[in-house]
């Protein structure tokens, strides 16, 4: 059993997601799924943490580590995609509830997703990366069209998969590819074969193009990020929270562990050769069109979508740094993936927390006024906004600190990168701002609906933990660097 | 030698007495008795006047023992300021108390005490009473500080205080906008000459290193001022001092109203009559001839700026004395008088008779005091408000005695009448305008005597036509109120002023008759005799101020005398003739229409400012002001964040919902991330390694490489997976020879491929211009044979007196503020395919950092298009 | 036949999927054309693994594949009936509800 | 011994910035009197700064505790003779501020009290921070205040113009992160370990054509916060918008931070770049004297004239600071203390009328010194000095800088385009005269034209309350300014020097490295001095 403590979050969940499927099926009564499921999310996330914080990793037997890495790297996202996906469950428990549409096959689905994530995110196999990917993104699927008589729901759940479907199979596609093309399934075999220049060229390249365009389409890169926004917005806000921290987190993972893992020999790395400026041209675009798009919002939910995107485009400014700064560069996008974690956590809890039954908050107009006569539930929206901003001292200015300082650092184009995405992000000032703008400095129109503020334990307690690690991972962030440095060591010594 | 008393307590007392009283008045005054605040008004003043008594006394006495005593009290410093050299100037806030500065604080404690009477008796019934006794307080205590201030700033703050009271006192009926605006107007053209003061104050202590007047004039008599001025100005290298000097008179021009900036003073006239005898007659205005006189010796340095002075005072006094000639109304006549009678000072100054031009000062605040306070008893008897017009009034000589009679005894000593004190003062500043004539070998000088005297006569004859105009048709004829006919008649019963009036007014005509005798001449017109050994005044001021010798010959001392007198005799003549018991202006009638209505327009001079500064300045302040909301802020904020909102509206107009564009975007995508990875890519990088070059391009997926390093057109490796080579260069791989300048200040570096041919060498491009000595620029640059040849291009360039440099190739040296190296250019090729079969060559060129032996002519002539490509 | 055939027959399954997805307005064909394109990497996965003998990974993958691609399947065709269930319609050009 | 008094001033405003989030919000007479109690407390620790000794170069009350080790980020504060009185300005100014703010502010009484304590922490952090981050921390957080402070208690326009204010800084202050990322990044690469330590990075010489675009970055962020022309279009913008307090505060602390961040950081560390486009700044600051005086003179509303009055002066300030002399530096820190006093006393004097009013607009007064004696008084006063009146605190900073300018060069003291400069420059002390001596003419003097000044009240305890020590400032400084300048003198003079030997090895270098400057100082000192001069005209060899 010891051998498995490795994977225990994994199987932790596996375990609570059955139980749930079973304790749903033959109960009526669910008021504490969403506080059972937290629970073990976080728990598992606990799991996780103590083995990540110890830096002993338990010994795994090979047939696991075949196919699922047991390391730093790995415990470090099994803490994210854990975190995230409680506190959005724990955001369900209110939301559902309040709107009056929570059924308990949410959390088992949200806990398969969150299953899925973690595979993905420690699969070093090209198999499990494409089981992880599927498990994780079938149930991601699910959960958008969770709400299934909502029209919009279900017309993003369509999009998200059509589009995903076609993503997996161009993953996959380039996945066999690069079997043939080495012989080998699992990364470090493949990464072997590479470097040492046996692999066929010509099918290790085009594998190389099928599946940065596969993982780039689950991170939300542009520009295959156009399911981002209409997902985002059909799907209910806590899957919306899960998607844009869970998801992506473990998109990042396996992009690491593919690009770097796999692909981490100077050739198929180099600044001028090989996927850095491709990764580069995509960061600075995606930082670009996430921004730009954004601005023209209307709608918050959907603004946050396209900031998400925006987001995506900073992570990739650090991954593009790999090439020069090797785990300096891995380890910023660690920091940023979890500092993003509560930010957004943090900026989708405060939009729930805004609205209740009837008078969801969705616009910008929903919020005139809010902050003005409900000054408590509208902080953390600002904290959360302003972490998003990247103005110290959240989480949010660390993370974008430590991205950018790694893009500096890498030198060369990565400056005029780290430069654009500045500037950018000076464009994001923007659309965060009006957040502040509409909750503290406009008042409804008159005729206009007025959203209440809802009143549940489980938003408060998301926010308040949310809040909380925004606010610490800002002024004391060591720790955590600790721990990304740590899981990035694992990745590249 | 400083001789110092040792009460020299004293000097700040007299600064703080008013000071304290103006402090106390004005933020209590509104809650006292009036009696109270006319004790503490008047009694600072009287105190402070006392204690300047005591201190001139001592002052005189310490004369007997030292010729240059002074009293000296060192209060506190300031600040500090470091010059360029090293060395910290220190500000002191120090007073200082010599024969000059005495006798101004005299003059301004003691003819300031006898307005601060009058005003009791003048302003008395007005409800800011209090702030006026204020505000007056406040002016002697700047005034103080101007006068007795031992340095530059300190006297600036008195400069500036007194100007700020000015501006205070001439609004002081501020319920009226345009006495208000008279106000600012002062101001505002004062600051005009607080400029000059400040640039000039800078010259100063970066020659001198000192702000004190005493070092400043010591370092004059050195004469360190007489160096050019480092900056040309148009095209001219004035000396430091001519600069200097031209930046303080412009403050002088301000402050004591002369031209270009004279236009002031008569509009503060709005202010109340004591303000106009105190500030704008006796004591502010002439704070300009007081810096002139302090400053003496570095004036007198700077022939230029002498010239400047005089012309500009001679013009003055003119241009003024022609418009008071037919103005109607007394505040105004007095004023344009003042500032013709200013002119006069100036121009003595300019002329080097500063102690004349201070005389006059003197002598000039007595009857222009005494003139304006009985302007002020004529309107307080007649009720006539701001102004009286002088064709309303008439016969007063019954109504009001004492004032007439001292009012006629201002009017004779202004006009020069010989014994009285303006007849001294006009004569010495003739005298020394004539002076200037018989210069020997200065035609400069000579010409500006030549002007000076004869302007100044003429302005003399129309001095004493004017105001004996003046004072024909107040007091003499019949009173042209008293039956209540035309516009706004006055009071129809005038009555004599109230003793707090009449008494200074005595005290001050008696002065106007007497003080001359102080001045009384070394040497006697026409008699010739020689009074006494010196004048007395010309040996008091001696100590303290500069200037050219006061001439005894006799026959310049009678020339200066008759044309005074003469002037004096015509003018009142001329008065008596046409304005004697007249009720009509006969001048007016005389006159060309159109001429008198210029003239009496002011000669349009305001108008003039207006259309050619005023409004120009304003019209563009306009125009920054609306476009800074508009073209600035629209191309600084508007603009950007209107095209990045669009920029977003546009992006997200992509997003149209539709699945298949969506899955079409990811194809191109695909297809982008493809075309990458299609084509090779390659970035040739050369390193040295003795005379050998590493040749290294960076390495790509399933990448093959071959090199031709020297571009001959035959590659040196077959295709192969590693992506480096190393190669020796020789002579025939040569392309040519670059020279490289380099700023060794900014790193800028600039290539130039150069030839057996001369080519310029623009080393303009790598060195700012800044740095660069005419000598600089101009080079041309050639190979021959080992060597490059670096000549001037032109004739003016000189290098060292060498015609030709030689530098060897392949060593780097310098070349004025750049350093110049030349470098073999070699030529490198790679070739690179990628497992797509796709190939991509790249060259590039390399500039090897070592030379090679003298190069033949004939591989450097070898034309780049016979490389085999 | 050499492992060229089995690439070109696969790439061009594969291209035909792609077509179909990107061409086709209903989403069911949609759905169908992405089953087509799994199945050519099935095909690509069996030849590769025939060149690469050593072990079975290619043909375990292949099996993997297919079993993912019947789920995957199966939820596509439930949020399919979902949405035509909602909007009576099964074309991707009337579903433009969310965008911008 | 280490003293914690910088730490006390970061952690009063900041505890009690938490003490009054945590209080209910209908606590409003406890909220005001606690912040201002928490704010005078701050006061007297920030005096007691004042009492050390610095009489020599050198940092007083430092301490450093390491803060995220494995990047260099330390928390390392301390204070010299330069950011001394800014310090005491900020600690001065913050409770007038918020006190004089009560007059108009009755709603979201917590919000504000919250917002000005962490603003000010925001001023102080960035103004005693000795590490690159940390400063950077601080100057970024007290944007969001300030932005709150326009947006919510702001005029009609008050988004517009916050938002505006908040993305100006921004964009500025990104490029400065970058900048800093940059420098530290070339440190890292010689020294071998990460470091955002003022002191430590001070040692790095980087080449010229990299010290440029740098320099670039951090010029740009902080001529936005001066705000230098053509830059300065947020602040009308602003100060129009925001409420009497936000305004006072912003004229008189948040614009130093500029000049400030220049002195502290931009020209230290980029010796070649700042004394190559120093000029050009300078002459932008010229500009901007001129410029500004003239937008003044034609605004019709007064807070605008004042605002634009600001950036009239800020450009005096600029013109002193690249002036690279003592004077010039000694002159321009001590018209930001005079700056920061004059216009802050005006814009309050501005909040009283507007109070009353409602109204800002020159044309709806006229004659109120008939009904405000005081009131004209005050503001008379503070005209005064804000033109620059001998005696008035404005004039001996306005003296010093034009003297540095004028003095700025060789031994007789000019250069041509400093000389003319100069004299630009004090051109701006006429149009000084002429926009404000336009507005005291508009608003006092005159008769009373509009019916409703005549029930005007003077001034209120409150409002005397907190002019008065602005006006005993004003005074002081312009009577006895030996006391501010002989504490910051001392530092000013090493900078000097400082600034001349950096150049110096700015000039040489091709490549980036480490030079040990203290141990080179000396050995110059032991030489016998450096003095500034130009590059010499060596002939070729």
């Amino acid at each position: 059993m010891s051998q498995l403590m490795g994977v225990s979050p994994l199987l932790l969940l596996v375990a609570a997601g059955l139980a749930i499927m079973l304790v749903d099926g033959f109960t009526k009564e669910r008021a504490e799924l969403a506080s059972v499921t937290a629970v073990s999310l976080f728990v598992a996330a606990a799991l996780a943490g103590t083995m990540l914080a110890s830096g002993n990793v338990a010994p795994a037997p090979d047939v696991i580590t075949r196919y699922l890495a047991v390391d730093q790297l790995a415990l470090f996202f099994d803490v994210v995609i854990c975190v995230g996906a409680g506190l959005s469950v724990l955001l369900a428990g209110g939301y559902l509830r309040e709107h009056g549409f929570e059924r308990g096959e949410f959390y088992v689905l949200i806990l398969f997703t969150a299953f899925g994530a973690m595979v993905l995110a420690r699969a070093v196999d090209l198999l499990s990366i494409f089981l992880g990917l599927e498990t994780m993104s079938l149930g991601a699927y699910a959960l958008v069209a969770y709400r299934r008589t909502s029209a919009r729901a279900v017309e993003g759940a369509v999009k998200y998969f059509l589009l995903g479907s076609f993503a997996a199979a161009i993953l996959l596609f380039g996945s066999a590819l690069l079997y043939g093309a080495t012989g080998h399934t699992d990364l470090a075999g493949i990464g072997q074969v590479v470097a040492a220049g046996q692999a066929d060229a010509t099918l290790t390249v085009l594998a190389l193009v099928m599946l940065i365009v596969g993982l780039a389409f689950k991170l939300g890169a542009v520009p295959f990020h156009m399911w981002v926004p209409d997902a985002y917005e059909g799907a209910v806000t806590p899957v919306t929270t899960f998607m844009s921290v869970g998801i992506k987190a473990a998109a990042v993972a396996v992009l690491l562990r593919v690009l770097v893992g796999a692909f981490g020999d100077p050739a198929s790395m180099g600044l001028y050769t090989g996927w850095t400026p491709v990764i580069m041209l995509l960061a600075v675009i995606t930082m670009v069109y996430g921004n730009l798009a954004a601005l023209a919002q209307t709608s918050v939910k959907r603004m946050l979508a396209y900031s998400s995107v925006a987001h995506a485009g900073y992570i990739l400014v650090g991954l593009a740094a790999v090439h020069e700064v090797g785990s300096f560069a891995v380890s910023s996008v660690l920091y940023y993936i979890a500092a993003y974690t509560f930010s957004n956590v943090l900026a989708f809890g405060s939009l729930i927390l805004m609205g209740s039954k009837g008078k969801e908050a969705v616009s910008y107009d929903d919020l005139a006024g809010a902050g003005r006569r409900h000054p408590v539930a509208a902080f953390p929206f600002v904290i959360g906004v302003l972490s998003l901003l990247g103005m110290p001292p959240t989480a949010g200015f660390f993370g974008k600190y430590y991205v950018f300082s790694a893009a500096v650092q890498a030198g060369g184009p990565m400056i005029w990168v780290a430069v654009i995405g500045v500037l950018a992000s000076a464009v994001g000032a923007y659309y965060y701002l009006k957040v502040i703008v509409y909750l503290f400095m406009r008042e409804p129109e008159e005729d206009q609906p007025i959203a209440v503020p809802m009143r549940s334990m489980y938003v408060t307690v998301t926010l308040v933990l949310a809040g909380y690690y925004v606010v610490k991972m800002g002024i004391t962030p060591s720790r955590y660097l600790d721990w990304a440095v740590s899981a990035a060591s694992s990745l590249v010594g | 030698m400083h001789v110092e008393a040792p009460q020299q307590i004293l000097l700040l007392l007299i600064i703080l007495f008013p000071l304290g009283g103006a402090i106390i008045n004005g933020l209590l005054g509104r809650y006292m008795a009036k009696g109270l605040v006319t004790l503490v008004g008047v009694g600072s003043v009287a105190l402070s006047f006392a204690l300047a008594v005591v201190s001139f006394v001592e002052l005189y006495g310490l004369r007997h023992e030292s010729e240059t005593a002074t009293l000296v009290y060192h209060f506190y410093e300031w600040f500090s300021l470091k010059l360029p050299s090293g060395n910290v100037v220190a500000v002191n806030v120090r007073f200082v108390m010599d024969s000059l500065s005495g006798v101004m604080t005299l003059i301004v404690t003691g003819v300031g005490g006898l307005i601060h009477l009058y005003s009791i008796g003048y302003m008395g019934d007005d409800e800011g009473y209090p702030r006026f006794m204020s505000f007056l307080n406040l002016f002697m205590a700047s005034m103080l500080i101007l006068v007795l201030g031992s340095s530059m700033p300190v006297m600036f703050v008195g400069w500036e205080g007194v100007g700020l009271c000015s501006y205070l006192l001439i609004g002081f009926w501020f319920e009226n906008r345009d006495y208000a605006a008279a106000g600012r107007k002062a101001f505002v053209v004062n600051r005009i000459g607080d400029f000059g003061v400040l640039i000039g104050m800078f010259i100063l202590v970066g020659v001198a290193g000192s702000f004190e007047f005493a070092d400043i004039n010591s370092a004059a008599m050195a004469g360190e001022f007489r160096p050019d001025f480092p900056v040309w100005l148009l095209g001219v290298a004035p000396s430091l001092a001519t600069v200097a000097c031209v930046f303080l008179f412009l403050g002088c021009t301000g402050k004591s109203a002369q031209i270009p900036l004279y236009i002031w003073l008569p509009d503060a006239m709005a202010g109340p009559t004591p303000v106009s005898a105190l500030i704008h007659a006796a004591t502010m205005v002439t704070a300009g001839v007081y810096l002139c006189c302090r400053l003496s010796p570095l004036f007198i340095t700077s022939d230029v700026a002498m010239s400047i002075i005089a012309v500009t005072g001679t013009l003055t006094a003119l241009l003024a004395a022609s418009i008071a000639v037919v103005q109607r109304e007394m505040k105004k006549i007095l004023a344009y008088s003042t500032v013709s009678q200013l002119g006069f000072m100036f121009a003595a100054v300019g002329v080097g008779a500063f102690a004349a031009g201070f005389f006059h000062v003197f002598t000039h605040a007595f009857f222009k005091a005494c003139l304006f306070l009985g302007a002020g008893s004529v309107m307080h008897a007649v009720h006539a408000h701001g102004d009286a017009d002088i064709f309303k009034l008439g016969g007063l000589r019954k109504a009001l005695p004492i004032t007439r009679l001292t009012f006629l005894a201002s009017c004779l000593a202004i006009a020069g009448f010989p014994l009285t004190s303006g007849f001294f003062s006009k004569d010495e500043i003739l005298l020394g305008a004539a002076a200037q004539i018989f210069r020997p070998d200065d035609m400069l000088m000579t010409s500006v005597g030549w002007f000076t005297l004869i302007g100044l006569t003429l302005a003399a004859v129309m001095t004493a036509f004017y105001m004996f105009r003046l004072y024909f048709l107040t007091f003499t004829g019949e009173y042209r109120s008293a039956d209540q006919s035309g516009d706004h008649p006055y009071d129809a019963h005038p009555h004599e002023s109230p003793p707090a009036m009449t008494i200074p007014l005595v005290v001050l005509a008696v002065g106007a008759l007497t003080v001359g005798f102080l001045g009384l001449p070394h040497v006697v017109p026409i008699i010739g005799t020689h009074l006494s050994d010196y004048s007395w005044w010309g040996h008091w001021m001696e100590a303290s101020v500069a200037g050219q010798p006061v001439p005894e010959q006799m026959y310049i001392v009678n020339l200066a005398s008759g044309l005074a007198f003469g002037a004096m005799a015509i003018g009142i003549s001329a008065a008596w003739v046409l304005y004697r018991n007249k009720s009509t202006d006969a001048l007016a009638e005389k006159m060309p229409a159109r001429l008198y209505q210029l003239a009496f327009d002011k000669w349009r001079v305001d108008e003039l400012y207006a259309a050619t500064i005023v409004n120009p300045i304003k019209n563009v302040a306009v125009v920054a002001g609306r476009a800074d909301m508009t073209f600035v802020d629209a191309v600084m904020t508007k603009l950007p964040s209107f095209n990045v909102r669009e920029a977003g509206r546009i992006l997200a107009r992509l997003q149209n919902g539709v699945v298949h564009v969506y899955g079409a975007v990811v194809v191109v995508g695909v297809v982008a991330v493809l075309a990458w990875f299609w084509t090779p890519h390659s970035r040739i990088e050369a390193a040295f390694e003795g005379t050998r070059v590493e040749l290294t391009t960076p390495q790509g997926l399933g990448y093959e490489y071959r090199w031709d390093a020297n571009s001959d057109g035959e590659f040196e490796t077959q295709w192969k997976g590693t992506p480096g080579t190393t190669f020796e260069y020789g002579h025939d791989d040569m392309r040519g020879i670059a020279v490289f300048l380099k700023n060794t200040h900014s790193g800028i570096e600039h290539r130039i491929d150069v030839t057996d041919e001369w080519m310029p060498l623009p080393i303009e491009s790598v060195v700012p211009a800044e740095f660069l000595s005419p000598r600089d620029t101009g080079f041309e640059v050639r190979i021959d044979g080992e060597f490059l040849l670096f000549r001037k291009a032109h004739a003016r360039t000189k290098l060292s007196g060498m015609k030709e440099i030689r530098l060897p190739m392949g060593k780097s040296g310098r070349l004025g503020p750049a350093r110049v190296s030349s470098r073999p250019l070699v030529e490198a090729t790679l070739e690179v395919r990628n497992a797509f079969g796709n190939t991509r060559r790249a060259t590039k060129e390399i500039a090897l950092p070592f030379g090679f032996e003298a190069p033949t002519h004939a591989s450097l002539t070898r034309p780049a298009h016979e490389v085999v490509r | 036949m050499g492992i060229g055939t089995y690439l070109a027959l696969a790439s061009v399954l594969f291209g035909v999927g792609a077509a179909g997805f990107l061409a086709r307005r209903n989403m069911l064909i949609q759905l169908m054309s992405i089953e087509l394109m799994l199945n050519s990497v099935n095909v690509l996965l069996l030849a590769f693994n025939r060149v690469n003998p050593s072990n079975h990974d290619g043909q375990v993958f292949a099996f993997f594949v297919i079993a993912v691609a019947a789920a995957e399947a199966a939820l596509g065709l439930a949020i399919l009936i979902a949405y035509y269930r909602v909007t009576k319609t099964l074309n991707t050009d009337d579903a433009t509800l969310l965008k911008y | 011994m280490t003293t914690h008094y910088l730490t006390w001033l970061l952690a009063i405003p900041a505890a009690s910035a938490l003490v009054v989030l945590l209080v209910p919000r209908s606590w409003d007479v406890a909220i005001k009197r606690f912040s201002i109690g928490a704010m005078l407390v701050e006061l007297i620790v920030s005096l007691r700064l004042v009492l050390a000794d610095y009489s020599d170069a050198g940092y007083r009350f430092v301490e450093h505790v390491a803060w995220v080790e494995s990047f260099g980020i330390s928390y390392k504060v301390g204070v010299d003779g330069i950011s001394l009185w800014l310090v005491v300005l900020t600690t001065l100014l913050s409770p007038i501020a918020l006190y004089a703010s009560w007059g108009s502010i009755k709603t979201g009484i917590k919000g504000y009290a919250l917002s000005f304590l962490l603003l000010e922490l925001g001023m102080l952090g960035a103004f005693v921070a000795l590490d690159l981050f940390l400063f950077y921390v601080f100057w970024e957080l007290m944007l969001v205040p300030m932005y709150l402070i326009i947006g919510i208690w702001g005029g009609k326009d008050r988004v517009y113009a916050a938002v505006k204010f908040f993305l100006y800084t921004m964009v500025g202050s990104l490029l400065m992160l970058v900048a800093i990322l940059y420098v530290v990044a070339s440190y890292e690469k010689l020294a071998g370990h990460y470091t955002f330590d003022l002191q430590e990075l001070s040692s790095l010489v980087l080449p010229a054509s990299q010290q440029y675009l740098l320099f670039g970055a951090f010029a740009l962020a902080f001529a936005i916060k001066v705000p230098m022309f053509p830059f300065h279009t947020w602040l009308p913008d602003a100060h129009v918008q925001a409420p009497t307090g936000g305004s006072v505060i912003l004229a008189a602390v948040l614009l130093k931070l500029g000049i400030y961040g220049f002195i502290r950081f931009a020209m230290p560390l980029f010796p070649v770049a700042s004394q190559t486009i120093g000029p050009v700044l300078a002459g932008l600051g010229v500009v901007g004297i001129i410029y500004g005086a003239y937008a003044a003179w034609v605004q019709r509303d007064l807070k605008k004239l004042v605002a634009y009055s600001s950036v009239s002066h800020m450009g005096f300030i600029l013109l002193g600071l690249f002036a690279m002399n003592r004077n010039g530096i000694s002159g321009a820190i001590l018209q930001m203390i005079n700056h920061g006093i004059s216009t802050g006393a005006l814009f309050l004097l501005v909040g009283v009328i507007y109070d009353r009013r409602h109204s800002r607009k020159l044309d709806d007064f006229g004659g109120l010194a008939k009904v405000m004696p005081w009131y004209t008084l005050f503001f008379v006063v503070i005209t005064l000095s804000s033109i620059g009146l001998p005696g008035t605190n404005g004039f001996v900073g306005e003296f010093m800088i034009l003297a540095g300018s004028f003095l700025s060069r060789t031994a007789i003291g000019f250069g041509s385009s400093w000389f003319i400069m100069t004299l630009l420059a004090t051109t701006g002390v006429i149009f000084a005269a002429v926009y404000m001596l336009h507005a005291v003419l508009r608003i006092f003097w005159g008769k009373i034209v509009h019916p409703e000044n005549e029930s005007l009240t003077d001034l209120n305890r409150r409002e005397v309350a907190s002019l008065l020590p602005l006006i005993v400032m004003v005074f002081w400084i312009g009577l006895y300014p030996k006391f501010f300048l002989d504490k910051m003198n001392p530092s000013v003079d090493a900078f000097v020097t400082d600034f001349t030997v950096r150049y110096y090895e700015g000039r040489r270098t091709g490549e980036p490295r480490l030079v040990d400057f203290e141990e080179l100082e000396q050995r110059i000192e032991a030489a016998g001095g450096l003095a500034m001069a130009e590059p010499t005209h060596e002939d070729a060899q």
